[in-house]
């Protein structure tokens, strides 16, 4: 459970670790994994106009394996639990989650005392490292999520703040 | 006999017209909007949070406390808390905090509104580490503004 | 020293350095293809253009994580990666770049090229089963039918090449096809195999489409279906060797195709012979690989069988015909 | 150590498809027993994005479950607007000004356009073709466009009220939906017929794929471009009119082909109607308020059974609305159209190839949410 | 030093081809009677065949007057493993529909 | 293709071209040990038709060192490319899991030494054979031109028969492997 502590070599080497952390953050390759309804602007973000390929995230792997970052975008439920956290565990170090929507923050919409099935956010089953509200967000703010993503990873900034 | 050679034929013209499509959009211009660099205008519509709306004169919000949001709200995003002050007609508003990670941005707090207090943000790119950020204290939010 | 010790150390570097510098940039090259024709930019923040991008991918694959899951055959699955490299390395050996540029003119260059993609194959179905995994093992076996099923028509085509040059050298082969585009196998006008080379031409184009395991027919690894296919277990670099594999071997298909049919290193205009062209040949045939994978859309398995044993063999054993007909007639 | 053949164990296996598959679009899971690449069995399991939707509208108010209806079927959201709202003013008694309902047609034929053409795209993707899904994305954003200037979301609208629509549409959607609709119809023939429809590839892998009678249709309860694929003449907007669709003159594209081409062209041909509805109500649109005069603040159908059905792109959706006098529906059932569409593929997939079976899921055009709601 | 040379200079020697042809036939006949399954009968019976082949090989590079003669011995004998491979294992397939093994000792009721 | 071979009664120099060669046969008969010493001893079939697989690689190594690239070369094709991968189907056809096989009773502990001894007794024995012959060596053929042209030109000429023996062979291969693959399949 603890992707914030992947024990870093005794000795540091600064600048091999800005060299890999560079790569990482321009490599992020997101997992083909949509939920519900955040799921479609997921894919409007690969799509031409909003196009996530220019960070390097449009490389959506199929297999958990393979992907880097698990874009959580839409409601999980109580049945599904189990198959994230699989697919989550499935997926090899370094890895990442995004919180996509508010189903995913928090349970959104669906997080009312009626409520019987709707897992109360994604932080509850595994660490989330961004979280992107909206019902859902625009692209971009995924695309603003890729980007807060790797100020994550390599500690700055690149891009301009709007 | 003659489905087989139509196959083949039709087939291959139907194959090199695709790549020609593809290979004319090649050349065409790209339409990706570069996100941070531009920076694209939302519609006057366009939904984002919802924000307090302050009085021209005074500066402070609108709101006088009427929980026709909170009521009108089907996820319970809005606590919201006021009292009234000593000489004034109406309540003032002290406390408006907004659960936005439980937000459906359905619009029926600002419906529900007649007193001209709330409005659409423009925020459409929040992002943040932690989801405590999203509960967004508005009074404060509307402070920081003016 | 032996400079004859030299000579094929040289040749060994310079072909790593090809093959490295391939496998990492036609991934960058397919991207920004790809984005291209459907209208986007690609690949943009990682250096100018995005230049950096298969850096940036590199440095990723080699420092995550290898996971060999539990249910994994261990020793296959982590040798399948590495088996899926060296024929490709192994085949650019063979090809010649120019007259002068070639690390090694065999005399069986062709049967070389064909005997070790065998290997390639074997890789395919050790990777997918080893994985221990019902999507890879489905998508190696139909990687393997695929790839027997297209070497049939593929080595037929082969066949016409080699009686027209009598040789299965490939410099030779080149050799024979000097002096303007009219020499060149696809469009030779001598003993008029022009009338069919040039369906030879594209079958062996599509066998080569389908032997590499691209779209449209990577059956391998129909990500709709298989998930992805072989490679669905395999993480880190065993999943960056296999894709750098597959660009390998369309670098190698694509030399094939130029040495075989387009005259190797000839100009079309029959001066200034040079390894240039050669270079702009393969590229213009790997770019037509990446046109046509962003165009169609994947076949189905038994279409593609079918494909191969009713349209494709069919016509290049028509073709050997008529190649033997001409050479013998005119 | 030989086994007798009663006992002997057969060489199925069963390939679990889901609940995160490429294919599956969202959180499908199909449990398929495999031969070889033949599926010997075929068995969607459901539940895995069940969000309670049913139960919320109990719990809250009318209006208040307005949001959820765009987040079952969240392609062709505004016709499950519609359809509550119809069922609410039927309950309600309230009358929708003219104008607005012009409006809630424009906008639900586009958004049914917007749905078709992601339809298309992920069938496609389906297939294995990702370019055209690039394609059909780009003018897919200019209905979103469009959309969003008149709702404010781009997804998950909440654009009717009862008693009309929560926003006028201005001279500028008007000119811009003109605009579109003369972009998507040159587009129409190059970039999607010409680029998929008619290559060869396609038609090979999804002609005489995926046989749906009549009679299973019937027997599952099968609407919208499903049906019409295997031949039954049924579109509830014209059959049934509901608000103004009996002003308008379109086709309802039948095909009797029962295959998942069929069921293709059915979907691209109703593109081309939807167009049609468009132009025809931007040309008769009245003038008018959007909203009705006398609507209640709090509503309070009294005691009865309110029902009422639209066609949503993927089939006929009803509202069955039971209201006792509270404030809150009594109950609120959805017979939602993907739900019974998806019935029938355990039965039609049996004996089919892998590919195939994905070809002919994928023909199906299935929301997850909507069916699990 | 010598005695590294010479090891280098193996390959110009016939009992060297010999000796690896004995060794896989050694191997072969090892595997056929440890193997237990069809299918690894029959990768030993490959070996044995193989074996022969090399044998083929190395006589017609040393010995033979004329020297493609055991060449297409051995291609002859590759074709016979091709289709004795093919063969076997349609076979296995088949008996494996049939009883769900391919254990040879399952399989006493095969004959008659 | 020049045959590698030092005037008669020397050796080659460790650096030079011939001394390579010399290197890289010991490689190919390692890889011919290796693949076969995995082939026979692992319990699991994929594994076996790995070493298989390894060991005919090593095989077409050796063929060509037997002055016969055209021979390494059909070795490839056949039997890596064809024979190994043609196993490997069956064994994906033919089994469901990967079964080790458990240990018979008696038979099996006695099998594997007497299998041992008798494999061993083969090797000692042909081994012997090879070394004690006094094998008359045709000096000219040393140099003799193995190459795919005299090959060729036998196969149509000389030895037409086993031309038209593989090609029934083949044919005879094809129909039967379909015939019996069919007949399982109710």
């Amino acid at each position: 459970m603890e992707s914030e502590n992947v024990p870093s070599s005794i000795v540091q080497f600064a600048q091999l670790d800005k060299l890999l952390s560079l790569g990482r953050a321009n490599s992020l390759w997101p997992m083909t994994f949509g939920l519900a309804c955040c799921a479609i602007e997921m894919m409007c973000t690969g799509g031409s106009r909003y196009d996530i390929s220019r960070f390097g995230a449009e490389v959506f792997r199929p297999s958990p394996r393979q992907s880097d970052v698990m874009i959580v975008a839409g409601t999980i439920n109580k049945k599904l639990e189990l198959a994230v956290k699989t697919l989550y565990d499935q997926m090899p170090e370094p890895k990442w989650v995004i919180a996509m929507g508010n189903c995913a923050i928090s349970g959104g919409p669906f997080k009312v005392k009626e409520n019987y099935n709707v897992v109360e956010g994604a932080d509850k089953l595994f660490p989330v490292d961004v979280y992107i509200p909206g019902c859902p967000p625009r692209p971009e703010a995924l695309l603003e999520g890729i980007m807060t993503l790797e100020e994550k990873i390599t500690g700055t900034r690149r891009w301009p703040r709007v | 006999m003659s489905g087989y050679w139509n196959d083949i034929l039709v087939g291959s013209k139907s194959l090199v017209t695709g790549l020609m499509i593809t290979a004319r959009e090649f050349f065409k211009p790209v339409v990706t909007e570069q996100y941070p660099y531009d920076v694209p205008e939302m519609t006057p519509l366009f939904r984002g949070h919802v924000e307090l709306i302050a009085n021209e004169e005074t500066g402070a919000p609108n709101c006088i406390v009427c929980m026709a949001c909170q009521r009108a709200c089907p996820s319970d995003c809005i606590t919201l808390a006021g009292e009234k002050k000593e000489g004034e007609k109406k309540k003032s508003l002290t406390q408006y905090q907004l659960d936005f990670t439980k937000c459906s941005l359905c619009g029926s707090c600002v419906e529900a509104c007649n007193f001209n207090a709330l409005q659409f943000s423009k925020e459409y790119n929040l992002c943040s580490f932690n989801k405590d950020d999203f509960i967004i204290d508005l009074v404060k939010r509307l402070e920081d503004q003016n | 020293m032996d400079t004859s010790i030299w000579r094929p150390i040289l040749y060994l570097i310079g072909i790593m350095v090809f093959a490295g510098l391939n496998a990492a940039y036609l991934g960058w090259c397919e991207r920004k293809g790809a984005g291209r024709i459907q209208r986007r930019t690609g690949p943009m923040e990682a250096g100018y253009e995005g230049l950096l991008q298969p850096l940036a991918d590199g440095i990723k694959l080699l420092t995550k994580q290898l996971l060999v899951p539990s249910g994994a055959d261990g020793i296959l699955f982590r040798v399948a990666p590495v088996l899926a490299m060296i024929p490709a390395i192994t085949s650019l050996v063979v090809i010649p770049f120019s007259e002068n540029i070639q690390a090694r003119a065999m005399e069986l260059s062709v049967l070389l090229l064909f005997a070790i993609a065998s290997i390639a194959m074997m890789a395919v179905l050790l990777g997918g089963w080893a994985s221990g995994n019902k999507y890879s093992v489905i998508s190696a076996a139909r990687a393997v039918s695929q790839n027997l099923a297209y070497e049939i028509p593929m080595l037929l085509t082969v066949i016409c090449i080699v009686m027209i040059s009598g040789s299965m050298n490939l410099r030779d082969i080149a050799m024979d096809q000097q002096g303007g585009f009219w020499h060149w196998n696809i469009f030779r006008l001598d003993n008029f195999h022009f009338l069919y080379m040039w369906v030879a031409f594209i079958i062996f184009f599509i066998c080569s489409i389908a032997e590499t395991n691209r779209a449209p027919f990577d059956m391998a690894e129909a990500e709709s279906e298989l998930v992805a296919g072989f490679m669905t277990e395999y993480s880190s670099m065993g999943f960056g060797l296999f894709m750098m594999g597959e660009y390998l071997n369309i670098v190698v298909g694509a030399c094939l195709t130029t040495t075989l049919f387009l005259g190797g290193w000839d100009c079309p205009f029959g001066m200034f012979p040079g390894v240039w062209w050669f270079i702009i040949k393969i590229y213009i045939l790997i770019f037509t690989f990446i046109w046509i994978r962003w165009t169609y859309p994947r076949t189905q398995i038994y279409k593609l069988l079918n494909l191969s044993w009713k349209i494709l063999i069919p016509f290049s054993l028509v073709n050997v015909l008529l190649t033997a007909f001409f050479i013998k007639v005119f | 150590m030989t086994l007798p053949v009663h006992l002997r164990h057969d060489e199925t296996f069963v390939l679990n498809l889901g609940p995160q598959h490429p294919a599956t679009h969202g959180v499908l899971r199909v449990k398929l027993t495999m031969d070889g690449e033949y599926i010997v069995k075929a068995e969607p399991v459901l539940g895995y994005i069940h969000r309670m939707h049913e139960k919320l509208a109990e719990a809250g108010t009318y209006p208040q479950f307005m949001p959820n209806t765009a987040r079952m079927d969240y392609l062709h959201a505004l016709a499950f607007n519609h359809g509550y709202a119809l069922a609410v003013e039927k309950a309600a008694g309230i009358e929708v000004p003219e104008r607005a309902e012009y409006i809630r047609v424009i906008t639900v034929e586009l958004n049914r356009i917007a749905s078709h053409l992601l339809w298309w795209a992920a069938f496609l993707l389906d297939l294995g073709g990702f370019t055209p899904l690039l394609y059909a994305f780009d003018d897919r954003e200019q209905i979103i466009d469009l959309l969003e200037r008149v709702t404010g979301s781009r997804l998950t609208y909440c654009y009717m009220r009862f008693g009309g629509v929560y926003n006028d549409i201005d001279d500028e959607f008007i000119t811009g939906t003109r605009d579109f609709i003369t972009r998507l119809r040159s587009r129409m023939p190059r970039m999607y017929h010409d680029l998929v429809t008619h290559n060869i590839i396609l038609i090979k892998r999804i002609k005489d794929i995926g046989f749906i009678s009549e009679e299973q249709c019937r027997r599952y309860g099968a609407t919208g471009p499903v049906a019409r694929g295997s031949g039954i003449n049924y579109d509830v907007r014209k059959n049934e009119p509901y608000s103004v669709y009996q002003e308008f003159d379109f086709d309802v594209p039948v095909y009797s082909e029962c295959d998942s081409m069929a069921r293709y062209m059915v979907r691209m041909d109703e593109i081309e109607q939807s167009l049609r509805i468009i132009e025809q109500a931007l040309d008769k649109l009245p003038d008018g308020p959007v909203m009705a005069k006398k609507v209640p603040k709090i509503l309070k159908p009294g005691l009865g059974y309110h029902y009422s059905a639209v066609e949503t792109a993927r089939g006929s959706l009803g509202h069955m609305l039971v209201c006792n006098g509270d404030k809150n529906p009594y109950k609120l059932k959805l017979r939602s159209p993907t739900f019974s569409n998806l019935s029938l593929y355990g039965e039609v997939a049996e004996g089919m190839l892998l590919a195939d079976a994905l070809a002919f899921m994928g023909s199906l055009d299935l929301v997850i949410p909507e069916i699990d709601r | 030093m010598q005695m590294v040379l010479e090891i280098l200079n193996l390959y110009n020697c016939m009992s060297t081809y010999l000796i690896i042809g004995a060794m896989l036939f050694g191997f072969g006949i090892y595997g056929l009677m440890v193997h237990r399954t069809v299918i690894g009968m029959l990768i030993c019976a490959e070996f044995v065949l193989a074996a022969a082949s090399v044998n083929f090989m190395a006589f017609s590079r040393f010995l033979a007057p004329e020297p493609a003669m055991g060449q297409i011995f051995t291609l002859f004998i590759m074709a016979i493993a091709a289709a004795e491979a093919a063969i076997a294992v349609s076979i296995v397939v088949a008996v494996y529909r049939n009883y769900k093994s391919i254990d040879v000792e399952d399989l006493g009721d095969l004959h008659g | 293709m020049q045959p590698l071979v030092c005037p008669s009664g020397t050796l080659p120099s460790l650096f030079s071209a011939e001394g390579f060669a010399g290197i890289i046969f010991l490689l190919t008969v390692f890889l011919v040990i290796s693949g076969a010493v995995i082939a026979v001893v692992s319990k699991r079939l994929v594994r076996a038709v790995a070493g298989l697989a390894v060991c005919f690689t090593g095989l077409a190594g050796v063929y060509y060192f037997l002055l016969s690239p055209f021979v390494a070369m059909m070795q490839m094709l056949i039997y890596v490319g064809a024979v190994s991968i043609l196993i490997a189907f069956g064994i994906m056809m033919a089994t469901p899991e990967d079964k080790i096989t458990p240990d018979n009773k008696y038979l099996s502990k006695l099998i594997g030494p007497l299998a041992g001894s008798v494999g061993a007794l083969f090797f000692a024995g042909f081994s012997l054979l090879a070394v004690k012959t006094d094998w008359q060596v045709f000096p000219e053929h040393a140099a003799a031109d193995g190459s795919i042209k005299a090959v060729g030109m036998t196969l149509l000429t000389t030895h037409s028969m086993v031309f038209e023996l593989i090609s029934i062979v083949l044919l005879l291969a094809i129909i039967g492997a379909l015939v019996l693959a069919r007949r399982g399949r109710n």
